[in-house]
């Protein structure tokens, strides 16, 4: 059940450039599951920023967001400290079918401020027992984030733009080098990126997950929808059918 | 306290009710709370076939406002009447259906595929909209044309008729008295402002479509001046909208003479905007000394 | 960095400019900092005699934005001839005289005045103040009107004729061809939206004039959608304004087509607003990759 | 030289029933006048609002104001703590003319938030050697403030309008039964106290200090006017002219 909760803030860390982890307490943590967003108000913004879980604590009902400074309300955002509070509506949208499939080994594929929402789909991938290995791109050495936790999950490669960390270039030089056999992959990250992956792998089943600016977030506003591929004069919402879909699901434009 | 408040074919027994598109069809926010606490609800616009709506990026966050370009999409309003209207049924409180179209013919035809459906309580003409190349804006700001569509939809519909007005036009009173004497039954006031955000990264404007209405507190001042301005000149009921956060917001409309009061841009910000409004203002007219929310309507005007 | 921008009859060594009433003639500010910094100066608008203006209160906030009912008070254009306009010789930046009356042959009267001074390097003629009963909103938001008084202004004047639209106009392009028709030499966009605030104690608008101008951060969107609207349809020299408070919100006039800006309301906020944006200008010209003023204007347009 | 300056607050205290008094810390403190007021900034507000000074420690270089909760924007300054920084622009507008006046005996009236000023000027008048007589009107026992510094300068009366403290009515009714021999009366307070206040004491000469609604607060933008007894088509402003006036030059509306 979709609900506004004020939940407070219990540590804010600064984990790479630009770049924060807020933990925060919700009765709700353990409802929330991989792909799914959370939407939070902000003082002095007239409208509420999605941002993914990025991981769950069910026992110390806790979740994590992770996000990156991009405008106004993500600076904001960054300026928050642990004991304040946060409205913030919870859970959101659609998830990765973690409990349904069937799969021995995934591709993880993430960039920039698409890698949070997968890390806490590894996690519960690798809880069920699935091989998972990771393909993160960055910007550069000092946006990097998590590498270690994903690490610790399985096989886990990045690239940056400039080489300064890891391959130089893309996710997809990566994939394409180790041309993993997998069952299905998972990938969230800017469009541009999104299209070359499902464009790579577009012989394999896989599920994405998209951004797209927003009004209401819960679906009533419209403001979010992107094109079925079997139908262009079709839509769905990104904030209540998405964030994630299948892959071959969705135009990506 | 008494927040009943009456207006053509709606007994309302309080004035607060979401804005078209702002609220959807109300199954998301039945999540949060009971619509049936609400005085009404206005539904999102119907057109006479589906329409997909302008491209995205559809919003953006202004200074104390937001744009939207959504572009009337809808699934028609075939599907609404059957798909979306029934599950409002279970709520005691009236729907108001809002009408779109591209031409007379549509908005008529949309009027009389309502008049089957029996889960509405009225119509808002919906002749303001800034976000579609045909029609909408026409219809809007040229007043012969808004008497047209409005005696049009007024001869073809069984429901009462508001006519929901746009605030881009430079005299609103010639918009009222037009929509007026071609028969409404009520007007709506405001929809949104043109505007435009420049995207400086990418050197274009944010919203796909170029231009956006423009909602939110930002605009408040304006809509209460459009609704005072029509208030003494008319004496037709309005539904008053355009920028309400809270109680006293609302209560600034009623006192510019404004007989219930709809919510926009404030659900999205906070899904029980509604529901706080409709919960604080007993508080808030007590506090200006009013026993009602009839008592308060109108008066915020000096000389009447 | 090169700031500078060349409109007719000016050349800037930087595009921003106090907006006319909300700067007086200079004094005052002179005390904060030099005002040979700014790229010019438009003072507060000139009538025929001197003008007393509406009763107070004359102003309130409103969110993101102030309401101003002023009524043109005036010291009347030969006492500023005269008292004010000497003031500012002593700084090395052009001065744009406002030019306000309620019948053509005042705004010529005025005009005629004007040539007189040495002390001014261009007219903004002002039709579009929404403050005073007669004159003003007329021929703001008549084309026809508006034509009239820009011809006859044009043919009286010595000076460059920047012609100032109100955006309380269904059309905005309408107008500012009508003008440019009659032999305008530059547009000056947006003046404020009539709005009005409620006292919900008093139970009466705030503003003695019931009615005043919207300006400030919140009408920004508005601005921007009017500039870029005029700029896609005619080849007319702008200086933008409304709602500018950062170099950002500067730049993004730009881009939308202005040729030069100017900021009203941010000085009451910051009496340092122009120079604070002045000297911000080069840094975000920079981190959005322009290499000088006149290369950013009119970029933010899709498709030309 | 009237100038913008960030500072600090030194001290942040409530002195009465929803009135606050603030220590501020300013290398300009010692150029304010009795009168005279700061014009101050507060965030996410478009106007400043302005506030009276109300004491001066020449000394420490700083000064008080003092002012009570009317709407949002005193709201949030009554929410501001000690250590916080506040954008003032200072010194604005006329003052008492203390220095030039020759009296022995002075009058002193306040209303409400108009008392504050008239403290400083009461301080000022005492250290010139000048007899100092108070009468002061609030709305009841719980808005008295300043009771005490006031008898330390002279012989202060209190009016509330309920009764709930000193004598139960207006500042006239006291005067009219003190009818004091002074040589000068300053009064500031409301409108219609001040009204009463002029009218009841037409025959002594007098300052009275204004409030209006500001725009720009210097003197620029025309808001605050006030028109004059000899020609009332004249005005002058109260921000720049004012708040100051000698008692017979304008017309209280
Ligand atoms: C489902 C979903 C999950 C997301 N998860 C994360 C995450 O885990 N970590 C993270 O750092 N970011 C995430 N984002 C992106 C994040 O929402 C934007 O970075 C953020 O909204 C930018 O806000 P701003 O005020 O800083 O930028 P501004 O540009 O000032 O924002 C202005 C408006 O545009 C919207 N906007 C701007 N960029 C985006 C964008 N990329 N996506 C959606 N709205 C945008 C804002 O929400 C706001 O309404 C997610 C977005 C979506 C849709
Ligand atoms: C010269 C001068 C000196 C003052 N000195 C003091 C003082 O020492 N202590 C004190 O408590 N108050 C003083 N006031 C009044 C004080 O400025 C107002 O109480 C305050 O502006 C109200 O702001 P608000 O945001 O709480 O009210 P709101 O009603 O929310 O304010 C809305 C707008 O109206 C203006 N406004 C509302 N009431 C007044 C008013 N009475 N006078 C001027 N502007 C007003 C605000 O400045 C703001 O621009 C003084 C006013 C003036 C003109
Ligand atoms: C995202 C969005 C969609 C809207 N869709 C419609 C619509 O379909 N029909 C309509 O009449 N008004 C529509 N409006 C206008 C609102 O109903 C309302 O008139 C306007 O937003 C002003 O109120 P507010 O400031 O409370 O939002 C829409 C507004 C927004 C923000
Ligand atoms: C207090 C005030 C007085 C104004 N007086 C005039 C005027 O005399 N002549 C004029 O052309 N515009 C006048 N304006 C309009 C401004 O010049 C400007 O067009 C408008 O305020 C929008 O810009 P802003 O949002 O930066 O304030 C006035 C605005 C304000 C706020
Ligand atoms: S954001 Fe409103 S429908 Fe998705
Ligand atoms: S407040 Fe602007 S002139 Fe006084």
């Amino acid at each position: 059940m979709i609900t506004k909760q004020l939940i407070e803030i219990k540590s804010h860390l600064r984990i790479a450039e630009d770049t924060f982890e807020v933990v925060l307490q919700s009765t709700l943590a353990r409802e929330l599951k991989p792909g799914q967003f959370v939407h939070v108000a902000l003082k002095n913004h007239m409208l509420r920023r999605p941002v993914s879980v990025a991981n769950v604590d069910a026992e110390a009902e806790t979740f994590t967001i992770v996000f990156k400074i991009f405008g106004e309300g993500t600076k904001s955002l960054s300026r928050y400290q642990a004991g304040d509070h946060l409205d913030v509506i919870l859970p959101c949208g659609s998830y990765y079918p973690v409990e349904e499939l069937e799969l021995d080994h995934a591709l993880i594929v993430g960039g920039g401020i698409g890698v949070p929402p997968l890390y806490y789909l590894a996690k519960s991938l690798k809880e069920k027992g699935v091989k998972v290995t990771t393909v993160l791109g960055f910007q550069s050495k000092a946006h990097v984030f998590y590498e270690e936790k994903f690490q610790l999950l399985g096989d886990t490669y990045i690239a940056t733009n400039d080489g300064t960390y890891g391959k130089k270039g893309f996710v997809t030089d990566i994939i394409s080098e180790l041309s993993p056999t997998i069952d299905y992959y998972f990938s969230c990250g800017p469009t541009p990126m999104l299209q070359a992956v499902t464009n790579q792998l577009a012989e394999q089943k896989g599920y994405i997950s998209l951004e797209e600016r927003m009004g209401c977030g819960v679906g009533t506003c419209y403001a979010c929808v992107v094109p079925l591929k079997e139908d262009p004069t079709q839509s769905k919402k990104i904030c209540k059918d998405g964030p994630v879909f299948y892959a071959n699901e969705v135009i990506l434009t | 306290m008494n927040l009943t408040t009456t207006l053509p074919g709606l007994s309302l027994k309080n004035p607060v009710m979401p804005a078209s598109g702002c609220f959807g069809f109300g199954k998301e926010y039945s999540q949060f709370y009971d619509l049936s606490d609400l005085g009404a609800i206005i539904v999102k616009a119907a057109t006479g076939q589906a329409r997909y709506g302008n491209p995205t990026p559809r919003v953006a966050e202004t200074t104390s406002g937001m744009l939207n370009a959504i572009g009337l999409q809808n699934p028609g309003v075939d599907a609404i009447i059957k798909e979306e209207l029934p599950f409002l049924r279970s709520y005691d409180t009236p729907v108001i259906a809002n009408v779109a179209g591209s031409t007379v013919e549509e908005y008529v035809q949309v009027t009389k595929a309502l008049n089957h459906s029996q889960d509405i309580a009225a119509i808002e003409l919906n002749i303001s909209c800034p976000n579609v190349k045909e029609g909408g804006v026409q219809f809007g700001t040229d007043p012969e044309l808004a008497k047209e569509v409005t005696y049009q939809v007024k001869q073809a519909s069984n429901y009462p008729v508001y006519v929901k007005l746009s605030p881009n036009v430079s005299n609103i009173v010639t918009m009222a008295k037009a929509v007026t004497d071609a028969g409404a039954d009520g007007l709506s006031m405001i929809n949104t402002l043109t505007g435009m955000q420049i995207n400086l990264k990418q050197r274009k404007p944010i919203i796909a479509n170029k231009t956006g209405g423009l909602s939110g507190p930002a605009i408040k001042p304006i809509a209460i001046r459009m609704v005072y301005e029509v208030r003494q000149a008319l004496d037709i009921p309005i539904i008053g909208m355009g920028g309400i956060i809270t109680a006293e917001d609302a209560l600034e409309f009623l006192l510019a003479g404004a007989n219930a009061v709809a919510v926009g841009t404030a659900n999205f910000q906070n899904p029980l905007a509604c529901p706080e409004i409709i919960q604080e203002l007993p508080r808030v007219l007590e506090q200006y000394g009013f026993q009602s929310v009839e008592e308060a309507i109108g008066k915020g005007h000096v000389n009447g």
